[in-house]
């Protein structure tokens, strides 16, 4: 029994997408090479160039938030399948303004591959290339750098990107980025599975009243099954997990964005941030920013993920310096 | 026997047929532990591999090809995995139009070390290595195709037993045991169409 | 078997979801009463109110849509069922300028209903009230007054929100509101079922392997049952449809909506957008304005609908007009 | 016998009970040509009347609080045709403590008008106007409660063979034909609910 997609081959799934993207987004959006995106308006010279990237199918991650004011470019690979190198390599050639690439991705075997195969090749041309990863999702490791970059990198990118943006040099671009990294958590639970355009079949079995928590956005098994609970208990899980490790002070501002993993739709994403909102206000956090929709994806799968960005004066401000993106606007 | 740029032709030819056979399986493992696109993964490399590799003068350039065509067509972790291989491989091979078939299991210690290299994994951690390390063993020790087949599967037989600490799987802790690594079987596979032209 | 969501009690799941938009979004919106969500800026004296609404689990339709230059208001039904007289009387009452309101919604006998009764109660307290029902499903009925509103509600109403916006008087807006949708194309093909969270039961059966073409938003079924098809083909026979009935001289301006019903990921619809843009283009015909995301769902329903607006001066520039809703920005 | 405020909260009650019984049944026969939300509807809506008219002095202001609250916790299209009804029946029972049994009968007759009012169906429409109108004419034309549940219970069955033209359905065409309509369903079994307390 193969999944129902509105697609046409699978395996040229990505590539009619990227025409897609380019087709209604032509104000935004241009090319450097098939599969790497270019902002029309941001890449400067004198500015240090923010490049994103990883596998298709978490859109509008990573695609959606290439803009002025984010990311400068994003290099996109198969579903679920790191880029090889030479469009992250196409990508950093075509936004570089002289200030060095900073180069931001979840952290991921293959993309820590591709990407460090892709600066030793920018190396050869005089371009200098960092690396921050993103590891917020605190179901995948105890250990944050073995850790998942998951839906946080909205946050994250977003503020690496302001950063770029007030032309900050690499060194502090990249500090910023590390320390928006190291204040963002996330943890999610999936209610189904999602399939690939390729195979059409379900990537693992979920039986009708059980969930996933901890489940990566590949479709990467979580820390454990469990019965499906309330949207309550679900988000009181999340939060109590995050606001243990995050440790932030009465009175501290914080980042929410309450994530569809794809077919969970707003109706429950609301009534959890319902939820969300009550306990943040319990704790007393100040939401200084929320968002709630599908921002990181694993194409069809149901289930959402929470992600809390503890704030001080620094971050908050860059993240409401305004961005604006094909597909998620600041300002 | 001589092993010529025909056979080596004919070996990509196969691999892909394989990998284009063993897909959905491979993926089916993949979805247990990973994320279920290891089968589309090396498929796709290793058509684009072997349409590289014909009307190449030689191994070297041959091998060479097919690394770049697998790491463009595939990135993911696999890609740079199997591009270092392949370009190992290449070195070993060298500007030959053809090299002696008893030569041949150079080349399975060559690309081992090229993933060795690239991935940094160990033995134990529930990779591809642990097929590509005993097979690189029991080549550097003089052992038949049989032999180093028999090698690789034991290894990758033995990845059930093991908890994953490299690459996606590394998350799942003990859920990872009992299903085997998919870089593992798949490296049997691969070790497998080498041993059928080569012995 | 229950279908998998996250909610608490399905029957609060409404009034929670509520609870979890206001509590999102502070700065766009408030209500009237607990039905009745009104925008914080937008409605003053002078201007004739915008109030939109219908049941809800079509998310970010309808509340997402009010804020300023678009809806002043929106009326919340349960899902799937029209509101009441009450709310929706409730948020006319709370926003109107003294110039008139201006009803719009789909046209569904119980909205019909519904609204009608509102409108009787407003006149005993001399707020005149006028009704522009959207009817932009083609696939709906030959004959367009009987058609169902779907998708097309986010440029309809964008148009006539922006000629309140503007100042422009009720009958003025109204017109405009009436010209937009008899402008407006809509059909949508659906892929699977989605289930009401009372009953978490599939709505229909869709065995694998279908679609139903000419879905409505509240899953009834559509013109007729098919095999799924290629995207492109399925962007096809849409696009036939739809340009047969528009009947655009070469060279006008479309404003064009690929929208997913709930579990249609953004890959999938970017496929669809990439036929359609070519389609169009085949057909000399220019896009003005491109959206493509899940503007008007039906929960977790898979499927997607494509919607053009055929453009002349006013309707562009009215759609151009910024807006600034809680789920939607334009400007 | 006469009917009371007291028989009118029990018929109240038993309706909410029935509709939550029934629930899941009439939202998969809306599934089939609506929206298959009825059974919801009419449960909420029931509950909500079931919750209103108890301890109020007249039948009259029983009616009118069902209608209201019925109207408010349903709103869609039963929502106004129900709230019509009852209004209509309120001022068919009139501001009295009791009504003789031998006029309720009329109570159906006032329902029917009261939909017919609102939703403006005619009969052979598909609608719940279908099993309405034929009880309301059973009871015009004198019949006891048995017969005019079976005039409702056969307009309702007759709604198989029909092809709607009015409410969510219409837009079906043929394909609403060989199902009957949940409206016309829940009509009997309101009718029926009628049926065992005054009969
Ligand atoms: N660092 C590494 N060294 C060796 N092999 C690795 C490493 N990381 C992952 N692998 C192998 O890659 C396989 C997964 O490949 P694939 O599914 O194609 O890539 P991805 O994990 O990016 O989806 C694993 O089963 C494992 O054998
Ligand atoms: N105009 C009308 N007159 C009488 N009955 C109607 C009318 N429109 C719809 N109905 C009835 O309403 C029923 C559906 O009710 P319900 O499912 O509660 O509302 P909705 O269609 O708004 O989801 C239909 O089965 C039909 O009997
Ligand atoms: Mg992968
Ligand atoms: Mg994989
Ligand atoms: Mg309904
Ligand atoms: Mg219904």
């Amino acid at each position: 029994m193969l999944t129902q997609k509105l697609i046409n081959d699978g395996n040229h799934a990505v590539d009619e997408m990227l025409r897609g993207v380019l087709a209604a987004h032509p104000k935004h959006l241009t090319l450097a090479s098939p599969r790497a995106i270019v902002a029309k308006h941001g890449p400067r010279p004198g500015k240090v160039a923010l490049v994103i990237g990883g596998g298709s199918g978490h859109e509008p991650t990573f695609l959606g938030f290439v803009g002025k004011g984010l990311a400068d470019a994003a290099a996109v690979g198969n579903v679920f399948a790191s880029p090889p190198p030479q469009p992250i390599v196409d990508a950093a050639m075509a936004v570089h303004g002289g200030a060095g690439v900073l180069f931001m991705y979840g952290n991921y075997a293959g993309d820590v591959m591709n990407f460090d195969m892709a600066t030793e090749l920018l190396e050869m041309e005089d371009i200098e290339a960092r690396t921050v990863l993103t590891t917020d999702d605190i179901a995948s490791s105890p250990d944050r750098s073995k850790r998942r970059g998951v839906a946080g990198n909205v946050f994250i990118f977003k503020v690496a990107g302001a950063a770029a943006d007030l032309m900050l040099p690499l060194d502090e671009v990249a500090r910023i980025a590390a320390h928006a990294n190291a204040r963002t958590y996330t943890m999610g639970v999936a209610l189904s599975a999602c399939s690939l355009p390729q195979t059409r079949r379900l990537n693992f079995d979920l039986p009708a009243g059980e969930m996933e928590i901890g489940m990566g956005i590949h479709g990467e098994p979580g820390i454990r099954r469990g019965p499906l609970k309330p949207a309550n208990d679900v988000a009181d899980e999340i939060i109590d997990a995050i606001l243990a490790e995050m440790a932030a002070p009465k009175g501290a501002n914080v980042a929410v964005l309450v994530n569809s993993l794809g077919s969970t739709p707003l109706m429950e994403l609301y009534i959890l941030y319902a939820r969300v909102a009550e306990r943040l206000a319990a704790a007393d956090l100040t939401v200084h920013t929320a968002l709630v929709g599908p921002y990181c994806t694993s194409m069809e799968m149901a289930g959402a993920s929470i992600t809390i960005m503890h704030l001080d004066e620094e971050l908050a401000q860059l993240l409401d310096h305004p961005c604006d993106c094909a597909m998620f606007r600041v300002g | 026997m001589d092993f010529t740029t025909q056979d080596l032709t004919d070996l990509f030819a196969n691999l892909a047929g394989r990998m284009a056979a063993e897909r959905d399986a491979l993926c089916a493992l993949d979805g247990l532990i990973g994320d279920a696109d290891h089968g589309i993964a090396m498929e796709q490399g290793m058509q684009a591999a072997a349409a590289a590799v014909p009307n190449l003068a030689t191994l070297q350039d041959q091998f060479n090809a097919a690394a770049k065509a697998f790491l463009n067509a595939v990135g993911a972790s696999s890609g740079p995995l199997y591009a270092t291989a392949f370009m190992r491989a290449a070195k070993t091979a060298g500007p030959r139009a053809a090299m002696p078939g008893a030569e041949t299991p150079d080349l399975i210690t060559a690309m081992a070390e090229g993933i060795a290299h690239r991935g940094k994994a160990e033995p134990g951690q529930k990779t591809m290595i642990d097929a590509w390390h005993p097979a690189s063993e029991a080549a550097k020790s003089g052992a038949t195709w049989p032999e180093i087949l028999r090698a690789a599967q034991s290894g990758a037989d033995a990845t059930a037993q093991m908890q994953a600490s490299l690459g996606r799987a590394a998350r799942l802790g003990e859920r990872s045991l009992g299903h085997k690594d998919p870089g593992a079987v798949s490296a049997c596979m691969i070790i497998e169409e080498f041993a059928k032209v080569l012995s």
